[in-house]
């Protein structure tokens, strides 16, 4: 499976009277946007902002961020199973309007987190306060049950970020990189000499508020299987997962999975990547035995020499990340861990719900019970009350000046547990 | 699901909807103390159907907890078990200490109580 | 800036082993090793006082010795207290770590101590307090002393501590946050390849890990031997008279079973917070089996039992403190003439 | 615990409901017991049936501190 994958730099975003890109700005039509994606009785309102770096505003809370990208040869179309039909995507061109994110916020449930800080000290901890953000404001009919709140905000920012992406559809794009992934037996003869790599990508299963989607399939009900690594880059999984905002898979990040990247950055040269095995994390402990021993087959199967393992979440999450690694580890192949720890305010604590002496070799994306103090912005976008909740809540405490003592899991994307940024924790 | 289970919780939603098909015990108390006799019970031989710490909402931000654990009370404590149960204990009162729970509004709880609740049921069907 | 330095009776000058019985005494300004430290320190800060106690004086009077040394380190009112360095001298360590500790956390003066990495006192303090890492003996003075004194001024004008390799102490066991240089997928890829190519990575989270310990003989004439019971499991007289904790066991209880034959409800329960203590509470020897123990003493079927049993709580105690007190209660149990050890827990 | 008396030098028996736990703590002599809230008794035998089972438990710690073993041992029935 071959993608080229052509990246339009955007360097700034302005509503106008037609969306288009145009020397690296993106001109948005507002009410053909909210047309768009306004079509779900669901939603009784809908509004669009723009938040660019740099600025004092704060997006709270959010929900997902999404990448607008477009098909423009090959199979099928972005976001396979929601917005386009099930075909098989990961081949041919796809388009991206780098430098942008769609943005939802929505206060789904009462608890809701979820910051991004586009100036000040919150902005370092995450990555999209460097992209210029259309933030999608979604509200809800009366007493609409939450996972049809949820899903109904969800679909909103795949439709936006699809319909923005087609803006880049006939522009040649500033950048083009091509990832190739072949049949198993070709991919493996290519590089016969090289130590042939698979990676576990473990998705959020665990069930509402908690879920990943794999071409419009719940992840929790899937056997582990694999899937090509162009397929992400189409938009094949998407995220429905809303709590953890530090170490969350937005769906921006699963479309941009930097291990991925990174892997065959190395392909050819170091190792032979031979694609992905997807796998997830469930709550039932039968379900778990059954992913990580199935993973491990699978793993074996496709003949890696080793892997790298990444997890998603929390608690229930590492006991999941242990199993696969033990299991892995057992059949001779070598793996490499990425995680994030819960470490305590103080750093002093143990950090895993669960650990295994087999876990040699880990990447760490950081303690997200790290302190931070939020500035006040000028402007907040979304629901400034989720805001008092958090601030009261418990992982902040609101100050006097406005300002908010904050532990970094707040933060989207603070401590990405596919490695997306550059946190990390050592002992002192 | 074959085995028979005992669903130990303190959420009213999860006695309520299991009670007409498992053995329910209902714990009037935290969540601490949901995970304490869960403790109990598999010291006693039980197994842990569920991982105790399901769902990313951290054990000192809700106060809710539903797990389910086996009927039967095996001859040997499940190695497995006891592990989660212990290190779910021991990260939930790091985490209490680090930063207690707030009283949150009703509505924050009911949010709480329906994410518990479907979680637990979604992974016993 | 004032420095109080605390040594022993070998580095005071006063003698060795046959003067480890002395009791703290203070001198005005620099002895031993302070020298060293009075070039490191380069004039920034001074010596007033050096505190010299044996080492026996020390292990055999902890809280005593203590409190007199806390006394004296008041009156000199000093920015940084400075113990050891102790090498590897276990008592010596165990003492420079016991009282730095205690002066950071009894009057907020900044500490610093310096051991060889196997000093049982590393172990013990390297959680509370920066533990310059030395050389196993005073052939590492030089080196040890200059890391100290710098790590000593740092302290003292409150400035930034860096990471442990950068400064040169133990490992506090502190998770710190930073951005690294590369992102983490990068990190994950470039650690795969070494770990492939079998080159040396470095883990950026090390899982626990555990040691293990060669089996010592066994009992040779089992109808004359000493036997000791020691148990985790948090039996104690009713009351709990040491307060051990239920979690977290910050100490161990030494509680004396001379004339006792059962253990029953009314006198003994569990501390244990660990485990549903209804069964214990009821019958302890449930968890600490002192009736049986007494009927194979009276059939001659052991020597003896041992007068005293030791307890604690083994539910969170951090592996530090189960060290600690695993590696006192043996020494207690030697010096009694113990030849064997049945340790219970739940 | 059990690891530092053994390196001190004493002979010492770990009797433990949980072998594999007893394991990682680095005990070499091992006795499982019956369960975790009460592993050297059985609330639901007679007196005399529990102190039999107690009885017939700290005998086998006995065997173990007088049996040499190379690295951990458990010492079942």
């Amino acid at each position: 499976m071959r993608l080229e994958l052509g990246k339009i730099y955007i360097k700034d975003v302005q509503f106008a009277s037609e969306t288009r890109v145009e020397n690296g700005t993106l001109f948005i039509n507002r009410e053909e946007l909210l047309k768009e994606i306004g079509e779900d009785e669901r939603l009784k309102h809908i509004d669009v902002e723009i938040a660019k770096p740099g600025e004092e505003v704060r997006i709270i809370p959010v929900k997902d961020v999404i990448e607008p990208r477009v098909k423009v040869e090959g199979n099928g179309g972005i976001f396979p199973g929601f917005i386009s039909k099930v075909d098989t995507v990961g081949s041919g061109r796809t388009h991206v309007l780098k430098g942008t994110a769609v943005v939802t916020t929505g206060r789904i449930v009462g608890f809701q987190e979820g910051i991004i800080d586009m100036a000040g000290e919150g902005a370092k901890y995450t990555p999209f306060s460097k992209t210029n953000n259309i933030v999608i404001i979604c509200e809800p009919v009366d007493d609409l049950p939450q996972h049809e709140h949820e899903e109904a905000v969800r679909i909103a920012g795949y439709k936006a970020a699809a319909y923005l992406g087609k803006a880049g559809k006939d522009i040649s794009p500033d950048e083009v990189k091509v990832y190739e992934t072949l049949p198993l037996l070709e991919q493996v003869k290519q590089y016969p000499e090289l130590p042939r790599v698979i990676y576990v990508y473990m998705l959020q299963s665990q069930g509402l508020l908690h879920d990943t989607y794999v071409y419009g399939v719940d992840a929790k009900k899937i056997i582990p299987t694999f899937i090509y690594p162009t397929e992400v880059f189409d938009g094949a999984i998407v995220s429905g997962n809303c709590v953890s905002a530090c170490d969350k898979n937005p769906t921006y990040v699963h479309m941009n999975n930097p291990i991925i990247e990174d892997l065959y950055e190395r392909h050819g040269k170091d190792i032979n990547f031979l694609g992905c095995v997807i796998t997830n994390e469930n709550v039932y402990l039968a379900d778990k035995e059954r992913s990580s021993n199935y993973t491990a087959k699978l793993v074996e199967f496709l003949g890696a020499d080793a892997v790298i393992i990444s997890e998603e979440g929390f608690g229930n999450p590492d006991a999941d990340l242990v199993m696969n690694c033990n299991r892995i580890e057992e059949k001779g192949i070598k793996t490499v861990l990425l995680t994030d720890e819960y470490a305590g305010r103080d750093g002093a604590s143990q950090s895993l719900a669960d650990s295994t002496p087999r876990g040699d070799a880990v990447i760490t994306a950081g303690n997200a019970n790290q302190i931070v103090i939020l500035p006040p912005m000028k402007k907040v976008i979304g629901h400034p009350n989720a805001a008092d909740i958090i601030a009261g809540g418990f992982a902040g405490s609101l100050m006097a000046d406005g300002s908010i003592e904050a532990e970094i899991q707040v933060i989207t994307g603070a401590t990405s547990e596919v490695g997306f940024g550059y946190l990390t924790t050592k002992t002192f | 699901m074959i085995e028979k289970i005992i669903i130990v919780t303190n959420n009213v939603l999860s006695d309520t909807s299991f009670r007409g098909n498992h053995r329910v015990d209902f714990i009037e108390g935290s969540l601490l103390d949901v995970l304490i006799k869960v403790r109990d019970y598999i010291h006693l031989g039980h197994r842990l159907m569920t991982h105790p710490l399901m769902g990313s909402i951290k054990p000192n931000q809700t106060p809710y907890k539903t797990v389910a654990i086996t009927l039967k009370a095996y001859e040997s404590v499940d190695l497995n078990s006891l592990i989660l149960i212990e290190n779910s204990i021991e990260i939930t009162l790091k985490l209490l200490n680090n930063k207690p729970p707030r009283n949150w509004p009703e509505e924050v709880l009911e949010d709480y109580r329906a994410v518990d609740f479907e979680l637990i049921k979604n992974a016993l069907n | 800036m004032r420095i109080v330095h605390y040594i022993n009776q070998f580095f005071g000058q006063i003698g060795g082993e046959e003067k480890a019985h002395i009791p703290p005494q203070i001198r005005e300004g620099i002895v031993g090793p302070g020298m060293a430290f009075k070039q490191a320190l380069r004039g920034e800060a001074e010596i007033v006082a050096t505190i010299i106690c044996g080492d026996s004086y020390f292990a055999e009077n902890e809280a005593k010795a203590k409190a007199e040394i806390l006394n004296m380190v008041k009156k000199y009112y000093p920015d940084i207290f400075i113990a050891g360095p102790a090498f590897n001298a276990g008592r010596y360590g165990i003492a420079c770590g016991t009282i730095a500790k205690a002066v950071k956390d009894e009057l907020g003066i900044p500490v610093v101590t310096g051991m060889y990495v196997e000093n049982p006192g590393v172990e013990m303090f390297r959680r509370d307090i920066y533990i310059i890492s030395t050389k196993n003996s005073a052939a590492g003075m030089r080196d040890a002393v200059l890391k100290m004194a710098a790590m000593a001024l740092k302290l003292a004008k409150g400035e930034r501590i860096g990471s442990p390799a950068d400064e040169g102490y133990v490992e506090r066991g502190i998770r710190v946050n930073y951005f690294a240089g590369e992102r983490g997928s990068k990190r994950a890829v470039d650690m795969l390849i070494k770990k492939i190519k079998g080159e040396a990575f470095l883990t950026e989270f090390k899982m626990p890990e555990f040691d293990r310990v060669i089996p010592n003989p066994p009992v040779q004439d089992i109808t004359k031997a000493k036997i000791a019971l020691v148990t985790s499991g948090g039996i104690v007289p009713k009351g709990n008279p040491d307060r051990i904790e239920a979690s977290s066991a910050s100490k161990y209880g030494e509680y004396d079973i001379e004339g006792v034959f059962d253990l029953t409800g009314e006198t003994f329960e569990t501390a244990h917070g660990g485990y549903d203590p209804v069964y214990a509470n009821m019958d302890a020897d449930r968890v600490l089996p002192v009736d049986v123990l007494r009927d194979l003493e009276m059939e001659g079927r052991i020597g003896s039992l041992h007068r005293y049993y030791y307890a604690t709580v083994g539910n969170g105690t951090s592996v530090a403190n189960a060290k600690r007190f695993g590696a006192e209660i043996a020494k207690k149990l030697l010096l009694d003439g113990v030849n064997a050890v049945i340790l219970t827990s739940t | 615990m059990v690891k530092e008396i053994e390196r001190a030098g004493l002979p010492v028996v770990h009797m433990c409901t949980i072998v594999p736990i007893s394991k990682t703590v680095g005990a070499n002599r091992i006795v499982p017991t019956v369960a975790i809230p009460h592993p050297l008794g059985n609330p639901n035998l007679s007196r005399a049936e529990e102190k039999a089972l107690r009885r017939k438990l700290v005998e086998r710690a006995l065997k173990a501190l007088q049996t040499p073993v190379g690295d951990q041992t458990v010492f079942e029935e």
